[in-house]
């Protein structure tokens, strides 16, 4: 099923659904599509069969990802996701399940999931695609808006503090844990590799761009502007140890931020419980 | 009592405005204007509706204006009084809720099939290109073109209405287009 | 009146402007289409008037954050749409428990679940009702005109001080995003209910009092009160009971503080109904139908009337009974399968049939759809 | 916005060779432009400047000979409409 | 018969004993008085049988969990009262949407919202049709002895599976807490539905494909069909849609198939209504007192009647008619401020008298108290 | 209003609700009464009037508390302590708000509102009494159960990782962290002191005894003896540092664990706004 | 038809029984186990019941249990057929709900005021204390005397039904007390 | 249950000696025993071991003479039963 390097750029269209019109319902430039195409460049290189994955998502522009691809598809309700990827892993193990998630879907309503999928180290790889707002219902500040970033809930600019989904991730208990951005490539590959390689839970959040709301709100410019401002204030954890807090304001540090590979997996768990009760 | 249908008809007292054109045209800005001028005009109802949604994300886009000189019951379009079309796609798509000798306004540099001898054609777009240097104010010079064909609104109302809302540094750009389209309209204005 | 100051807004923005007007200075909210522009619209305006706008995590924590608020005496609002809603309603219970005051906007698009987010709907009306588990009794209202989302808010607000309760205001898709021009009111122009406060001393204080009016004052958190605010089953102080006798006196309190003063919360439009053969029950963005092809039809000479319900919830069966009384038909318009026909249904004589003309695909009715099936049934 | 980035606003063409012998008659590209929503993306990131976007905005491919197949703007194509024409 | 295995039993675990029976596989769930043995029976049984309990974060999880692994092919199962069936209406309606069968017990206590945790209501009646925003159609049972709430279960199991929708169970507080002793069916002594699954190949298979009983095969995720599945409205391909006709098509899919269908889903035991001047309708606990109070005022000479709904949700409106067409008087008797009654009013004739025996106080209803009723009525 | 040391052992009844019966509900032995004569004892000592202070708790044996005792008090809906206290406090800024929560209450349905509230920075201080179990509702196993553990939910040992509370509300954003146990009272106090000192979010996790379920089930004797339990597994944030993971397992690291007193608290920001737009 | 209260009469099939007592004395695991068994002594229909809640922990605690040969249709206690008191508290409490010469067995080692003369009284307390060394099993022990006073079951099924719920190595201790309280009733028991 | 525990479990009284000046007459505790719910905390917690528990499990100051005021009686009832008698 793996494709060779050679022919990566036309075996995205391998998994795209044959029934859904495209292009896509996203503006113009979103980094949704870059993030799907980097997801199924992937799969087919760990030679996953289309059977076998599930994805998951909830509700928001990137939750609309799923519905895309010629995988078995879950597009739920908003903020759950996650939830309903546990029912699906816990009563299919045997699945490889992968939850397309934004900032608003994961980290505002779908924060208890959010943790609570990390506590258990379910099995599960959580792409989170970090725009900064909510796109698909306007440009609201989110749990990740910056500080004094303006948004349509927050015209003024917003005073309240923003989350660090990868460290809220650790804390919570996940043991795959990586970052990166839609402008960098390969990186991104990789770590969405290593996340769906990885047995326990994975988050991978990739920092995308709304141009739309959250880029001309806050004046960053148009998607290629966006992609480039990525590159600029993308810090590799290697440099990131180099700096102080003061220095990574307004910086992301991408690259592995943490692997556990010794805590075990909820449902390894779990099949172990009923291996010894059945007897 | 049967054979109500035939006996029916649409309240004279509305008059319906349609602007449609593809998502990028601002159509939705150029009603919510027109509604702001008229309501500068006088004491008339107004009400305004639009396509919502995917639809509001590129594509077509089409906005409906309802005005009367009584209190507005149904508030969305049954019959159109006029409409402006700022593309193939939305006459095709909306010439048959005109009504019949309905005034029918259309950006002719951009439709080229057109159903019907009785229309207004005036060539917004090129207009705006070439006397204004933007094709983003080819909307405001439709108003324009609608407030000399109706009288509906002062082109002072207009203007006010329009400098209101616009960006800074437009006023110029925007203040030119009325003219412009008022003026066309004025040339081609059947009475 | 001739100088009142003119605005062009969406029925969100009116929502706006008619809770700044009814004294609300408290908003949390999670954003949802399609009612964002009302969180939107607090978010700004809020702050230059000293209130407050806050953005929460969900809309449980925005329904649970007014009514804190509300405790600390803010006038307190929320908007939100189906799915949020149903979200709401394990804590818009315990609203309805404690008694509390907010004001919740709903603006219905086409469900069920995440269903038709950009389209239309009316199918929220009996969760209005019934959405929470247990006893309760709950006012739900319905404006049809930008202008009504104005003055209607304003009622929304006088009523849940006026009652202690929260207030429901059903809105839709095509209600919330529609402009019109509207005059903005001045001080005065309208009745504005403030919360009523205990006089009793502390020591003396009930924070459940049995009243006359069955309603308990409410003082503020800080006021020198200290009462006991629970979601449990609780006596006159505010403790939790298991008691018979006072379990059945705080749920005969919360529905007849209602049921027993509900002629000051019914409020509907009855048009030309005294001659009329058929008559249009309807009510939000459907009555404005209805009303056009009554219009209409009595223009084509048909004997039509119109009933449109302001107040949905309680439900006024008695001026159904009443208008009814003369005509043949009824026809119920609603954007949804069939939910308010039935509470018409319960008190219509049964001599008069009942017709329905409903519309669940994510567009509203239309006059011709209504005089349509006029013809049908005359 | 950075140094590097006004450095490209020169529009020198860079220095680095193509391996491959594309032409105007061998493109190095396919592009679906019917999915295309000119978002501008591959003109912009393309290290080798091949791209010029035409009257709607969508990609040209105007200097094929200088492309390295360096995959850039195929996998930032957020529409999956450019596809190598190496196999 | 005599030799089938007995077990004392709470109506918690008999809940559990049936769903076990009816094959379920999968529960998730969080712990909420009176519903809290279901899940703990289930934690002991399940990892037994190689099923799975996963214990949720809170309700909201559980029914999405239940959900995800009804889709993966389980029978799934989730336990609940009052609280936590408010927090579910949102994903309920999810998966009436996606048409998921689940089965959800709703094992009730006082109301509304934190009520009486720990004492006996039947208020959430009304919110099992009506909870959740938007259109749809629901199936809601009510057992009223531990024997039942086995028998119940499986039959939940079945209808959630023949229907492809959840199923909600309501039990009460007092029902899920008394023991009795049962029989343990066997194999072969009650009917098991398994989900009906393509046949179609792959690539013709529409998933929400319109069929002459309306209700779609269901494949697992993993079996080769990789469909998509939202809470969108959504063609038969399970792609959402805007288009008015497929939406009308996928609300009456809905509907419709309960509402043809209902003949399969309607249960009920009508006792002695031939010759009754009296009959007591009732679900539930209530219905034990009202079968008790008839036994005894038989004896006594009254002519008393009694049904009994075991499916409460599609009502049974037809039944009622007929059942109560030669009687004088109805009571209905239900442990909430009235909610079934005002259904039996919507088709009982005009000279039937409608009475209510209504109790809200945590206490179940006594035969004594209906046979005062009926003392009064008669 | 404050009371001298000497009157320390009867000026909790200063605080008791006349009108509620006592004794309490809770079990013999129930830690809950032992945090909540630490609580009144430092109200006492700060000083704060009655009127001032307003307790906000959910649903559980914990939540029970603040109804004892003579402030404003806000039992809501099961979760959602910190969700109502944020209305409290952002309407009523000048209020010392208190949310008194249970380990279920705050972080199984309730972990969304947790992290928001640690995120926002808000001004409310969070007794989170951690008994490593839903002791309302029977014992059945709580996001801090331990693994292994037994619980009625947990019927052959659980299988799931369990929280650090305190490591989730750093990562989250509280500005005070700390920990103690119902053994080790002076430092109880002097932790529940801070927090309430503290302008910020604070968080006091107490470990505490449900011996009735918790212990029962695990065999960890009556309240007297887990007591002496958490005496022995206490070990100081200063030695904790000298100790690795290993030797941590099972272990209670007591004392303040993170302070920031730099970062703007919500609605002190908030207010800046207003005074800012109104002019 | 009125006067129908006077007529009716509570069904003969059925016997309820009611414990009461403290929360420690174990009322609801001896209700359990006398269910179990009846259930083991024939083809009875059984229903337990219980206090739940706050009554649970500590205070009062009683648990009903109604049997029949026939099906039993209102579950709860109506008026009592058999009245079990271990505290004075309970028999103060519950004394009312017992039928005209209902069984009523009182655990005389901690109930003094006793307002009928009517009853059986063992020393169940003591007894445990002094004879088997822990007061934890008076409940059995009463269980035994109800099954000499009532026949509703057998002692080998009490018995039986008594040890597959008691902890492991307290089968003696409960098997004695059985023993005694079958013994100490038959003693008084009237026929 | 440690090492410590068992130490304990000898019951030998501590040194340290009171400053205060108690005798059964002049008990160092007021306990309200209708509040007692016999948890054993101060009984087991007291480090001079005052208590001794009577037939119900309630606290008795058998050596009263010993109290050091130490607090940690009555700052861990949890029934707030204990204050102390001196003020
Ligand atoms: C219960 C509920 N509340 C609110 C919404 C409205 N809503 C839809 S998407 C969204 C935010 C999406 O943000 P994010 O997850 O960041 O996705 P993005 O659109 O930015 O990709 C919201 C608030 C909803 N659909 N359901
Ligand atoms: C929505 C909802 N779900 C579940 C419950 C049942 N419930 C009450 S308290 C509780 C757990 C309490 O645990 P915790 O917060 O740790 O408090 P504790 O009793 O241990 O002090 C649960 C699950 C409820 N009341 N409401
Ligand atoms: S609104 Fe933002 S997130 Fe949504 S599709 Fe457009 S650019 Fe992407
Ligand atoms: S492959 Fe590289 S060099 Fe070639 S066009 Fe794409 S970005 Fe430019
Ligand atoms: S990146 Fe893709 S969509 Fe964007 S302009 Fe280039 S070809 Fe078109
Ligand atoms: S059950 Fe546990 S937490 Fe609840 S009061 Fe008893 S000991 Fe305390
Ligand atoms: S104050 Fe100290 S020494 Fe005195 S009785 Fe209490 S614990 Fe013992
Ligand atoms: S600590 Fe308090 S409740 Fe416990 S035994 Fe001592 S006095 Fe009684
Ligand atoms: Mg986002
Ligand atoms: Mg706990």
């Amino acid at each position: 099923m793996a494709t060779t390097e050679k022919q990566k750029s036309d075996i995205t269209h391998k998994y795209l659904r044959p029934q859904k019109s495209f292009p896509s319902v996203w503006c113009p430039g979103c980094g949704n599509g870059i993030v799907m195409g980097a997801f199924v460049r992937v799969v087919d290189k760990l030679g996953y069969s289309k059977d076998e994955v599930a994805m998951v998502s909830g509700i928001g522009c990137t939750s609309r990802l799923p519905v895309y691809l010629d995988f078995n598809s879950l597009h739920t309700t908003h903020g759950r996701a996650l939830a309903f990827a546990t029912g699906v892993k816990f009563g299919q193990p045997k699945m490889k399940v992968v939850v397309i998630t934004g900032d608003g879907d994961a980290l505002a309503i779908g924060g208890n999931h959010f943790i609570h999928a990390c506590r258990r180290n379910i099995d599960i790889t959580c792409i989170l695609i970090n725009n900064h707002t909510y796109g698909m219902t306007g440009g609201q500040g989110s749990p990740t808006t910056p500080e004094d970033a303006i948004s349509t809930t927050t015209p003024y600019g917003n005073v309240e503090k923003h989350f660090d989904p990868c460290d809220l991730a650790m804390a919570a208990g996940a043991t795959y844990v990586a970052r990166g951005t839609v402008t960098h490539y390969p990186q991104m590959e990789k770590i969405i590799s290593a996340g769906l390689e990885h047995e326990g839970f994975s988050l991978i959040e990739i920092i995308s761009n709304c141009h739309t709301y959250y880029g001309r709100l806050n004046r960053k410019g148009d998607a290629p502007a966006m992609l480039e401002q990525f590159k600029e204030n993308a810090i590799t954890t290697g440099k990131a140890k180099k700096m102080d807090e003061q220095e990574l304001v307004g910086k992301y540090v991408i690259g592995k931020l943490h692997e556990d590979n010794v805590k075990s997996e909820f449902c390894c768990e779990y099949q172990k419980l009923i291996d010894h009760q059945k007897g | 009592m049967s054979k109500l249908l035939d006996k029916i008809e649409i309240p004279k007292d509305r008059f319906e405005i349609r602007l449609s054109g593809s998502g990028g045209q601002g159509m939705i800005f150029g009603s919510v204007v027109l509604c702001e001028a008229i309501g500068q005009s006088g004491n008339k109802s107004v009400v305004q509706s639009q396509s919502y949604g995917p639809e509001a994300r590129g594509g077509a886009s089409k906005a409906d204006v309802v005005i009367s000189d009584n209190e507005i019951y149904y508030p969305k379009a049954m019959k159109l009084d006029l409409l402006l079309a700022m593309t193939q796609e939305s006459l095709d798509k909306y010439y048959g809720d005109l009504k019949d000798h309905g005034v029918l306004i259309i950006d002719t540099s951009l439709v080229t099939e057109i159903p019907t001898e009785e229309f207004y054609g005036i060539e917004f777009t090129r207009l705006a290109r070439n006397e204004i240097g933007s094709i983003v104010v080819s909307n405001v010079m439709a108003l324009g073109a609608i407030c000399a064909l109706t009288g509906l609104f002062t082109k002072e109302a207009l203007t006010e209405a329009v400098l209101a809302r616009a960006p800074r540094g437009t006023e110029e750009r925007n203040t030119k287009a009325i003219e412009i389209g008022y003026a066309e309209a004025l040339k081609i204005k059947k009475d | 009146m001739a100088n009142k100051k003119k605005k062009l807004l969406q029925g969100n923005g009116a929502c706006v402007e008619g809770a700044i007007y009814a004294g609300m200075t408290f908003y949390a909210g999670y954003p949802i289409t399609p009612s964002t522009e009302i969180a939107e619209g607090c978010a700004k305006i809020l702050p230059k008037l000293g209130g407050r706008f806050i953005q929460m995590e969900d809309e449980i924590a925005s329904i649970a954050a007014i009514i804190g608020a509300s405790i600390t005496g803010h006038k307190a609002f929320t908007g939100t749409s189906g799915p949020g809603y149903s979200l709401m309603s394990e804590s818009l219970g315990y609203a309805y428990m404690t008694e509390t005051p907010i004001v919740v906007v709903n603006v219905q698009r086409g469900g069920p679940s995440t269903g038709l987010p950009t389209k239309v709907g009316q199918a929220d009306t009996m969760q209005a009702r019934w959405g929470t588990h247990g006893d309760y009794n709950a006012i739900a209202i319905a404006p049809s005109t930008v202008g009504e989302c104005l003055t209607e808010t304003i009622r929304a607000f006088n009523l849940a001080e006026r009652f202690r309760t929260p207030v429901t205001v059903l809105l839709d898709e095509v209600m919330g995003h529609m402009r019109e021009i509207i005059e903005l009111p001045e001080k005065g122009d309208h009745e504005v209910f403030d919360r009523v406060k205990p006089t009793a001393k502390p020591e003396d204080f009930e924070a459940f009092e049995m009243t006359d009016n069955l309603v308990s004052p409410m003082p503020s958190y800080g006021e020198g009160y200290r009462y006991n605010v629970t979601g449990l089953t609780h006596d006159v102080h505010g403790f939790s009971t298991n008691r018979t006798d006072e379990t059945i006196m705080k749920l005969d309190k919360l529905y007849n503080k209602i049921e027993h003063f509900k002629d000051e919360i019914f409020k509907s439009r009855v048009e030309l109904v005294d001659d009329a053969d058929v008559i249009f029950i309807s009510y939000g963005t459907v009555s404005r139908a209805a009303l056009q092809a009554m219009q209409i039809a009595r223009k084509a000479g048909a004997k039509v009337g119109s009933i449109q319900l302001y107040t949905i919830w309680p439900f006024d069966y008695e001026m159904i009974k009443r208008a009814t009384k003369n005509c043949k038909k009824v026809i119920v318009a609603e954007m949804n399968m069939g939910q308010i026909c039935h509470e018409v249904q319960k008190v219509l004589d049964p001599s008069i049939k009942l017709e329905t003309v409903q519309r669940y695909d994510g567009e509203i009715i239309t006059p011709m759809e209504l005089l349509e099936k006029l013809e049908e049934v005359l | 916005m950075s140094d590097s980035n006004q450095a490209g606003q020169e529009k020198t063409t860079p220095k680095k060779k193509s391996k491959y012998d594309f032409t105007d008659d061998n493109l190095p590209l396919e592009i679906n432009l019917s999915w295309c929503k000119a978002c501008n993306i591959c003109i912009a990131m393309c290290p080798q400047q091949i791209f010029e976007p035409d009257r709607d905005g969508r990609p040209v491919q105007t200097r094929p000979a200088d492309c390295t197949q360096c995959t850039i703007c195929w996998v930032h194509c957020p529409d999956f409409c450019i596809i190598s024409t190496v196999k």
